[in-house]
Formats: C-alpha cells, structure tokens, sequence
C-alpha cells in the first residue's frame, strides 16, 4: 500500500486538522490522546467527512482532490471501516449485518470466507440475533467481521480491540496479522495500547491537536520518541529487533545489532524477536570491572544524549545497538554523565522481554 | 334533499319502461352549478331554484327550449317535538322564547335563501337576522332544531319529516312567501340529448308527478 | 380587507391556536400512553383516536351535535346545571377543530415517542430524575421534531375544517364564522375573487406556522 | 348489506388504497428532499404541500375542477388530445383522494426521515452500497415506523375525504359515490340508521388499516 | 459499603444470569470475557432492567425483592452510573448533561465540585460543545463527570476508561483511588484490564456465562485463579502485599510474608507495595545447594498443589507467602514434582515487579 494525504486541513472546534502524511507500509498505527484527530482523520479518507482542502491517494488512485474537485464516493473507495461508534444496523440481525457489504462470489480467500471470519471473532451463536440486545464486546466483533467480509482493499479500524478481554484480543490479533501478511490488506490502526501496535503494525504515526509530531517505523518511535509526550503517549520502553541464538535453561541469548544479551526465554519459541527493555531497567555504573555484580548483561556504551524528561533523566546510549535509560535526576549526578563519554549499562535478564515477530 | 328519493324512485320506473340508464349526480344545487360551469359531464340539471338555473342559462351552458318549472315547495318553521312554542305567524318568530333560529345558509342554499326572501317580505328580516343560525343546508338545521339549540328554523315542508324530533309549528302561506320553483333542463355540451329530453319529458309526465306529490312537493303548471 | 374580513382572520387564527394549544396535553399524554405503555384495548383506542379522520366530517359534526346539543348527554348537562351552552357558540368552533386536528397530532406524537432511544430515558433516571422530570426534560425535547410537526399540521389542519365546525357552530358572522366557513360561503355563491382573496390569507396563515416551525426546530439545533 | 352497499364498499376501500399507493413513491421522494437536502425556494414547497390541508376542501375540489375540467388547462388537454375525462369518473376520485392525503404522507415521512441517524447510512455507503441501495435498505427501514404511520394515516384520510371529492366527482351512485359521500347523502336525507351502518363499515375498515399497520411493525420488529 | 444480591435470575439469549453474592468492599471489580453478562448485572443494579427473580440490598437498605414486590425505583436509588454506551443526551451541550443529576447544594465534598470533576477529567474546553460532536474519549469523560457529578452513594463503572490514552489513565485512576479513599463511595467497577482492578478494587468477581466463577480479595483471585479460564483472563501473576525494608542501589528488599526478597526499585517511592511476580519468571530446581547461580532470591518452598493447564503445569508453593510457578510439562517430568514434597524456587531479582499501594 501507498498511502499519500496531502493538504489535508479540516476544521474542529479546537483546533485545525492538519495533516501531511506519506506512507507505504503494510499496517500504520495511529497513537495520539483522547480528541487528537484520530476519528476524524479515517473519517476524511473514508470519504465520510468533507475536509475544506485535502488531496487522497491511495496507491494509484485519487479519492480526493479538492484542488481538481475530484471526490470518488465512499461505496467506490473499496474501504473497510470500524469506526469507533460501531454503527451496527439496528434493524438487521447480526447476519444480515456481516452480509450487508458482502459482495457474492467475491470471497475469494479462504481467511474471509464467513465461517471462517465468525469463527475467529467467536460470534458463530449471534448470528441469528439482532444487533440491539448485543454486549458491547459482541458489538464490536460483529462490526470488525462486517468491514472484514466487505473484502475491502484497505482497512480502517477504530480501536477495534478497546472492550475485548484479554484471550480474545489475544487470539484476534494474530489473524489480524495474517490478514496483513497474507492477504496483503493494509490498514490503518487506532489504537492506545503499545501491544497491540507492536504487534501488528509498521508504522506508527503519532498525532496531537490536530498535527502529526512524529510518524516513522514502530521501533523508531517507540525507541526515540520526538518528546517527553510522546514517550509518554508509547510508553517508556526501547525496541528492538533481534535473533535468538541459544536456548538453554529457560535462558536464551540473543543477538541485538552488534551486542549479545541474555534473557529468559519468551513464553512462545521463536527466532525472530523484539526485545524489550524498559528505560527504568537498565542500571549504569562508572567503573563496571571494580563492582562485582549478579547481572548478565555489561555493555560498554557511549552516552549519546542526556535529555531531562520530567523527575527523571533519559539518557541515549549506543551499545551496539541503540539504547536508553532512565534514571533520577540526583543518579545522573553523581555519577557526573556526559555526552560522548563511555559507560557500563547493566541489565538483568529477565528485565528483557522478548515479543515474537 | 327529498328530490334524491324521489328522483330514484322515479328512475327506478322509467328505466323499467326504456332502455335508458340514469346515472344521478346528487349534491347541492350550488355545487351542480358550479361543476356544470367548469364543463363537468351531464346532461340534465335540475336545480333547486331558479337563481342557479339563470346563471347558467346566462353562461349560455343550458338549451333554453328545455327548461320548465314542474315541482314547487312550500316553506314551514319546525321546531322540536318537546316545545310547546305556538307559532301562529311570521311575527311569532320574534318571540324572546326563542334565542336561535336555524336557516340553510342564506346566501348560497335555496332554502336559506328563500326562508330569507319570506321574512323580508314580512318586513321581520332586521328583527330575526341576530338570532339566525346558518346551516350547510336543511339537514344542518333540522338537526339544529333537533338538538334544541335553536328554538326554530325554517325549511322546506318535503324536508320536515327528514327528522323524528321535530314537528311542523307553522306553514308559510303560499302568497306571503316568494315562489319556490325547481326549474329542469338540458345541458348544451350533452352527449345524448335526446334521451335527456325523454327523460325530461318524463318527469313532466303525470306519473312522474304523483311521485313527486307523494314526497309533499307542490306541482306547478308553469311551461 | 374590511373590517369584516379582518375580524374573520383574527377570529380564525386565534381559535384554530387556541384548540391546537387545547388539545397538545391531551394528545402528547395519550400518545405516550399509546407508544410506551400496553394496556388492554390499546388498539381499540387508536382506532378510535382516528375516527374524526375516517368519517366524513358531518357525520363527526352530527355526533357531536347529538353530545353537546341541549338534548345531548354533555350539552344537556351543561346547559341545566350550568346554563352554560356550547352548541353555535365560539366554543363550538373550539370543539370542532380540536376534535377534528386531536387524531393528527396524537399520531405524529406517538411516533416521535416511539423513536426517542428508552437508553436516554433510564440513564436520566439513574440520575435522579423522577419519571415526570425524565418526560419534560429527555423525551419531549427529543420528540419535539415529530410534536412540532404535528403541532403545526394540527393547526394547519383547524384552519381548513369546515364540514363538522358548520354542522357544531353554524356560520354565524362575526361570531363563529372561520375563514373556511366564508370561503365555502363564497366559492358556493360564485364570488371567486373574494373566496380566493380569503384563501390568500389562510396560506398566509398556513406559511407563518410552518416558517414558525422551522425556527423552532433551528432553533433547537443551534442551542446545545 | 345490499349489492349497492357492498360497491361502495369495495369502491371506497380500493380507490383509497390505490391513492394512498400511488401517491407514495412520490410522498417519499418529496419528504426525502425535504428532510435531507436544502434547496432554494424549501419552505415554499413545503407549505404548497400542506395547502391541501389548510384550504376548505371544497376550495381545493374548486381548483381541482378548475385544472382538470374540460375547460381546465390539463382537464381540456386530455380531453381534446387524448378524449380522456378525468371529471365526474373514479379517476377523479382518485385524484382527489390523493391530493388530500399528500400532505400527511410527506410530513410523516419527512420526520421520519429526519430521525434516521446518518452514520448508519455513511457507513452503509463504506461497506459498498450506492446511494439508492442505503435508501432502500437502511433510510426506508429505519424510517419504516412513520412511514407506515403517515401511510395508515394518509388511507384514513382518503377514507374520510368528502368535501373535494363531491366536487371534483360528483357522487355518482355505483360510479364515484365513496363511503363518504353515501353517509353524506343518508344524512341530508335523514337515513340515520342507514348512515350508521355505513359509517360502520368505515370504522371497520380503519379499524383493518390500523391493525394491519400495526402487524407490519410487530414483524418488522420480530424479523431481526 | 455492603451489596448483597441473592436469587439473581435473568434469562439471557444463551444463558441465565444467576448471581449470589455479598461483598462488604469498597471497590468491587468484575472481570469476565465478552458477553459474560457484566453490563446486564449492572443494568439489574441500578434498576433499569426487571430480572425474573432477584433481592439486591445495599447496606441496609433494600432496592429489589421481587418475592416481596419491592422495587426502588431507579431515580431512588442514588447510585451513579456509567453505562458502557456512554448514553449521553444528545439534544443538551455537555455542560447540561453534567448538571443533569447535580443536585443543587450538596456537592458537599469538594473532590465532587463542578471545577474540580471537569478538571480532573479534562474537558474544561468542551464545556458549551454540543455532546454530539465529540471524540469517542471526550464522550466516555463526560459520561464520567456527570456520573461523578449526582453525588451518588454507590458508583456503577462499566469499562468508564476503555477508550482512553494511557497518560489520561493514569491521571483518573488515582483521582478515582481518592474517591474511593475520602469520601468512601464504594464502585463496582467493570474492567478488562488488570492494572486498573489492582489499582482500584479490593474485591473481584470473575463472571463467565452469567455465572460467578470466583470471587474474593483481589490478590486471592489474581494468585489463585480458579481455573484456567480464570488464569487466563487475570493473567498470571502472583500478587503479594509487602513492605519495604531497604532500599540500596536500586534493589530493595521487600518483606511478604515470612519471606523475605530482593527486587529492583519501584519507579515511584514506596513503603507499602504489592509485589508481581509472573508465574513463567519463577524457577524450580532441586538441589539448590549445589547449583552455583547469578539468581537474588532463592527460597525454600513446599509443593502445596500440581495443576496441568494447557501445556503448562501450574505448581502452587507455599514460599513463607502463597507463590506459583508456571512450568512445561517435560519440565515437571524430569524433575518429578509431587504435592507436599521440598523444592527451590528461584527468582530473579527484576522478574519482581513492586506496584505502590
Ligand atoms: N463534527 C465535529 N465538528 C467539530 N469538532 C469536532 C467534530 N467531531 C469531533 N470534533 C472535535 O475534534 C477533535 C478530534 O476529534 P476526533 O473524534 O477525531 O478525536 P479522536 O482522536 O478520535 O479521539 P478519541 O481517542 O477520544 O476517539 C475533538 O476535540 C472533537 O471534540
Ligand atoms: N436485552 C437482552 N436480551 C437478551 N440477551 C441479551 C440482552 N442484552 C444482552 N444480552 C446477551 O446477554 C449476554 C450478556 O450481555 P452483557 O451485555 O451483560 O455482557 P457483558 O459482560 O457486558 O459483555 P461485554 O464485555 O462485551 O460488554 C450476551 O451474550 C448478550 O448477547
Ligand atoms: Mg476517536
Ligand atoms: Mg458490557
């Protein structure tokens, strides 16, 4: 996929929507607080809303050009939508619901067959109910699976998971992403939780107030968030890909850009991983050869940047791989830290945590 | 009002004897006028009195040659069969007794219209006209009498005997009130005028009129 | 206009407001009855609410006229223990148009009852609003697209009766003669210009409510 | 009931049913424009159809008879080009019947329409379908409660028509006499026992419509 | 404050909800997957939905008893709801739908005023909007604030911060945390996510199908899940409250129990705490003395129960305080486990996890 927004500008009650935004990955998750823009945003590209100046392209194809007036109609753009209010059908029973954008014979495959798509949401026994007396959850699920058996050619979805409980987010996410692999249907993503982003998407476009503040691969952002907001809207932990090694005794080692580390092994095998390692968990020590220590992990790192967020102090390391702490401001110190000067970073290995990819 | 019932009867015994069907249009003499004028189609307009009958004679809608005044009617006050009001003249229905005083509409309605003609010829009109009530038509006053909010009215004596719960307090002499006529006649734009002319020539026949007799109407010798 | 003809308008306007402001308690309750309870004999009622509407309106005028005439239950009543008569008076006028809109604005109302989502109504309750409170305050405003619009065909509605107001009220100038009345009166007698004068001012009439409607509703929108 | 009786019977019933059905694809056409679309000259249109419930019904007949007569603009045309006759034949029963019943389907609809949340049929258009199918299979039915409503009401009203239709059909015994007019009839005659059985049948007939609009919303309700 | 519900009985489309229980708690959490019948139970409590038999007491007060015919009526009740469909009026801007149920007078309490609600929450700017404009976390907000606002003696939360960003989250918790604290206003509160039951509730109750499955202090449920149904949907932490003793070089040892730990440092400083610790992070092995390893904790633990669930063995220990371990099926094996027999259970200093309580 290829998604271009150009010159979008779309008034709100507080502020101007107003957006620039290229992107060509598979799965882009939107971050941003409550009222950022979000809805909005998916709303214009849906065609459901008119911005006052916005060009859409979605691979070749202009949605819309308010410089040449062009505006392709929303039941051409071929858009899979959940939008966050769900708008079910209330005078349709759930089956008639999902069957409302199926086009007949078009199914062609075998992941958004019927069966197949009720199956996975687990809604297979309110098929013949109406929508009116569903639970929130079921609501949800029978909104997903209408846009998905739509087959549409980019999908966009509204925090699709927020009212699920956990084991059936956990088993929805997975075919989501195979939906994404397979199938190669790319979508956009609201979301406020960092699992889920990491999960399944690319890209991670971070919006507040109307304005995107920063936007790039998922690791980027969630590594090397533009501010003390934005680190706080993703959370504070550094992401990184790597390869697993060895597996011995529950412990695994892994090979992170130029550094191995040790760490327990990730509740489900597999050799490609992130690793996850929050700021707040990675110790640094002046003299690493003196202190005599329990942890795996010594790394000999540069300090990058020293950037005070807060209480607490971020400090950018290069450890072969990027990598940040945090520690307090009375820690940074005493122990003196200054950009360019090397230190230990210590950390222990269960204070990685591994994400199959 | 009594012309309906009595027109069917009549047609019932002349479509015995020709082969003519008659198809009927009943309504107020006002509205025929008015739907004759607007070229509605008929063939014959038996009106109800004479004013309605010159307008479109004057229009030039109707055959003059076929006109002719065969049926006539006479005016009564009736007033509800529990009152115990004598009324022995025109001048009786000023009596205070009397708060209301129901008439067809004076303006558009032939009953109205003559009941008004009578009681300003009695020179009573100026007296009577703040307790007149005017109705749609008759039956409006029959059942104004009827529910003993007016005291009296005045209507024609075929349509007295419409309701039960009034009764016949006063008959208009013939010569104190203006002559109540019911002219008939073809209409030019007619498609079979000749079966409307046997027809015509029908009602003008004595059986006819003793039908017509029969419902109280006074026959006239008029053309 | 003359002054007659004034007094004709003013008269019509007036009464036809004030039996649509008559019968809006009267029909909002029963259409709320009708959309939100079950009762037996629901649907007998309903019918019931639609006869002024199915009858040809002098037949509804002649029952009326056999309730509240003096020899009627009602007017009987009224007239010997209050000596108070309804029959060829403004009241009658009252009677006839109320009787005859009451059906428009019942079922507009309970429609619009119908469609207000009960969810509103229990979380208003949660609250702490009493029943009464969640009505005036939940429900009517939310029904009030559907209640203005049967408000307004209510009062469109009055100012065009004719067939029960002259069977109730007679045509009495200057007392309970409705524009309707004199229109009828002169499309009878052939005195078109004046009739289509008359119906000049009732389509005018008829345009203020709808305009007034529409203020209202915009009004509506604008305020949260 | 008399052979006679039972004409008018059927006359009436079929000839109401047939306007209330022909006037509404248009009365849902309108009332969509109306509830949906803004346009210059609005509120004009939307008070020109609510005349029909403002004017006399006579005054309405008396244009109707003026348009279509033979000497009426559209009367004359049909009649000289086509020798087709719309006075005076259950054509302009028809007609008459369906100008006083438009009003009240298109306001019905109009609110209804209004009521429809537009999100539902936003996100119907996402999930592939055209503008005239989310008409069809989302506005149309969630609007279905006051259409029904409007249409029940707009039957009621054909029903009850009288004023209009003497004057644009004349009542024509076995030809264009409805119900309404033959209570007319019996009631200027003093047939009052006669009137009542017909007015009856007329109740019995709204009784139908209501209960039967009342079955269509009871399934429509079950269906999901 | 104590709700007592007894004889509960409401036919649902696939199941009846059949609910006995009495909690004296502050703050009850209920946790169950979709459709498990949480909103319905609310619905009964607040008296906007009839059950076919059902006696709902709070404290001594008796709202429902239908063998008695006793019915509160709703507006009664004083109990502030936040249905999970938000519910707002739409015809009324946000600042009448918040002073809806605000009885003159009586906001008695200043964590209640108008100012302070609207602030915490954030929507001092959307204060004169029209409620129908708003973004999906502005709505859930002012569901929130006019809840809050009706001053109510119990408060009915269903999922009131599903759609909200973290940082938002983090702001009302403890703002809630307060109201449950000073002003004693007991919740039931419906959740999906185990940070907020920790953070709020002292009482949980696992619904699944209409019936309670497990009910009990918070930390009972989260460290002795029922089943694996239940595991599965609390996650699989151990809960321990413990206080901290000493705190060095960001270790801290923490006493729980009669045992006593070392973990690394929570973020925010603490006395009292609750410890996590993921039942995948604790080790056993046999011989303990013999092994020489870099692990902090190492403790002498008795084999209270062996449970297989799915491919894992649940091992309940008694460690001087309730622990479990999740281990594999071979695992077990080789180490041939059996009930009431000695082992070493090893865990790692930052495999601790210390949430301030
Ligand atoms: N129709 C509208 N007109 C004007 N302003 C609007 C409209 N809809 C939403 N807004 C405002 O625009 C801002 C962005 O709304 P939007 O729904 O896009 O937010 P969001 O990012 O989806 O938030 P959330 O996570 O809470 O759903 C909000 O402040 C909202 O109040
Ligand atoms: N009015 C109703 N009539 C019959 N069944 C209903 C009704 N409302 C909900 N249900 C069903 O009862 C079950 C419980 O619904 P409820 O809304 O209480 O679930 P929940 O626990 O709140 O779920 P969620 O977390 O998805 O909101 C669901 O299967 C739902 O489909
Ligand atoms: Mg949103
Ligand atoms: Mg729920």
């Amino acid at each position: 996929m290829s998604l271009l927004l150009k010159h979008i500008s779309l008034p709100l009650a507080h502020f101007t929507l107003e957006v620039d935004l290229e992107t060509h990955n598979r799965v882009t998750a939107i971050f941003g607080p409550s009222g950022a823009g979000k809805t909005s945003l998916l709303d214009l590209i849906a065609g459901l809303r008119q911005a006052q100046t916005a060009f859409i392209q979605l691979d070749d194809r202009v949605l819309t050009d308010t410089a040449n007036r062009r505006f392709v109609p929303p039941h051409q753009r071929d858009i899979g939508y959940v939008p966050q209010d769900l708008a079910l059908f209330p005078h349709l029973s759930v089956r008639q619901n999902l069957l409302y954008g199926c086009k007949a014979g078009t199914a062609t495959n075998p992941l958004f067959t019927f069966d197949r798509v009720v199956e996975v949401l687990e809604i297979q026994a309110l098929i013949a109910r109406a929508v009116t007396a569903l639970s929130g959850g079921e609501k949800q699920r029978v909104a997903l699976a209408r846009a998905l058996l739509a087959s549409p050619r980019l999908l966009l979805l509204d925090e699709p998971l927020a009212s699920l409980d956990a084991p059936l987010k956990a088993k929805i996410i997975p075919y989501l992403a195979r939906i994404r692999d397979e199938f190669h249907i790319p979508m956009l993503y609201v979301t406020h939780d960092r699992l889920e982003a990491l999960a399944l998407a690319d890209n991670i476009v971070v919006m507040v107030n109307g304005k995107v503040l920063q936007t790039g691969p998922v690791l980027d952002v969630f590594n090397r968030p533009a501010d003390a907001g934005v680190a706080k809207l993703v959370g504070m932990e550094t992401i990184h890909p790597g390869q697993i090694t060895e597996v011995k005794e529950g412990l695994v080692t892994v090979k992170i850009g130029h550094a191995t580390l040790t760490a327990l092994a990730p509740a489900v095998a597999a050799h490609e991983v992130f690793a996850c390692i929050r700021g707040e968990d990675v110790i640094l020590q002046q003299d690493a050869a003196h202190a005599t220590s329990s942890v795996r992990n010594r790394l000999l790192a540069r300090i990058v940047a020293l950037r005070a967020e807060g209480a607490l102090v971020r400090v950018e390391l290069d450890a072969g791989f990027p990598l940040h702490a945090y520690i307090t401001r009375p820690a940074c110190a005493e122990l003196a830290l200054r950009e360019g000067e090397n230190i230990t970073a210590l950390i222990k290995a269960p204070a990685i945590h591994l994400v199959p990819r | 009002a009594s012309l309906t019932d009595s027109l069917k009867q009549i047609a019932t015994t002349y479509e015995k004897q020709s082969s003519d069907k008659i198809i009927f249009n009943f309504g107020a003499s006002s509205t025929l006028a008015r739907q004759i004028a607007e070229g509605a189609p008929a063939d014959i307009f038996f009106s109800a009195d004479e004013a309605k009958m010159d307008g479109l004679e004057k229009k030039g809608l109707i055959d003059q040659a076929t006109r002719q005044n065969r049926l006539g009617n006479t005016l009564v006050v009736v007033i509800p069969v529990g009152s115990t009001l004598a009324i022995k003249s025109a001048s009786d229905l000023t009596n205070a007794a009397i708060e209301k005083i129901a008439l067809a509409d004076t303006k558009a309605v032939p009953a109205g219209i003559y009941a008004k003609a009578w009681l300003e010829k009695q020179q009573l009109w100026p007296a009577v006209e703040p307790k007149v009530v005017a109705t749609e038509n008759v039956r409006g006053a029959l059942a104004a009498v009827e529910s003993e909010n007016a005291g009296a009215g005045v209507v024609y004596k075929t349509d007295a005997g419409i309701s039960k719960k009034v009764k016949i307090a006063y008959e208009v002499p013939a010569m104190d009130a203006p002559k109540i006529s019911y002219p008939m006649a073809l209409v030019k734009e007619s498609k079979q005028p000749d079966a409307g002319k046997k027809f015509l020539h029908y009602l003008a026949s004595e059986e006819a009129g003793q039908v017509f007799q029969r419902f109280g109407f006074i026959l006239l010798n008029d053309r | 206009m003359t002054a007659e003809e004034w007094q004709i308008v003013w008269f019509t306007a007036w009464v036809s407001a004030l039996s649509t402001l008559a019968i809006l308690p009267f029909g909002l309750a029963l259409a709320w009855l009708l959309a939100r309870r079950d009762w037996p004999g629901k649907s007998i009622v309903e019918t019931l609410v639609a006869l002024p509407m199915v009858m040809p309106p002098v037949a509804t005028g002649l029952i009326l006229l056999n309730i509240f005439g003096r020899r009627g239950a009602v007017g009987g009543f009224l007239h010997n223990t209050l000596n108070f008569d309804v029959i060829f008076t403004w009241r009658a006028v009252l009677l006839a148009l109320g009787v005859m809109s009451f059906p428009l604005l019942v079922l507009f109302a309970r429609v619009a009852f119908e469609e207000v989502n009960p969810r509103l109504e229990q979380v208003a309750r949660t609250l702490g609003a009493s029943r009464w409170r969640v009505f005036l305050t939940i429900t009517l405003p939310l029904a009030a697209r559907g209640i203005i619009a049967g408000t307004i065909l209510a009062f469109a509605r009055a100012l065009g009766e004719f067939g029960a107001t002259i069977m109730v009220a007679g045509n009495i100038p200057g007392k309970t003669s409705t524009l309707s009345l004199a229109i009828f009166q002169d499309v009878q007698i052939g005195d078109d210009s004046h009739a289509f004068r008359l119906l000049g001012v009732s389509v005018l009439l008829a345009f203020i409510a709808v305009w007034c409607s529409q203020f209202l509703l915009r009004r509506k929108k604008r305020t949260p």
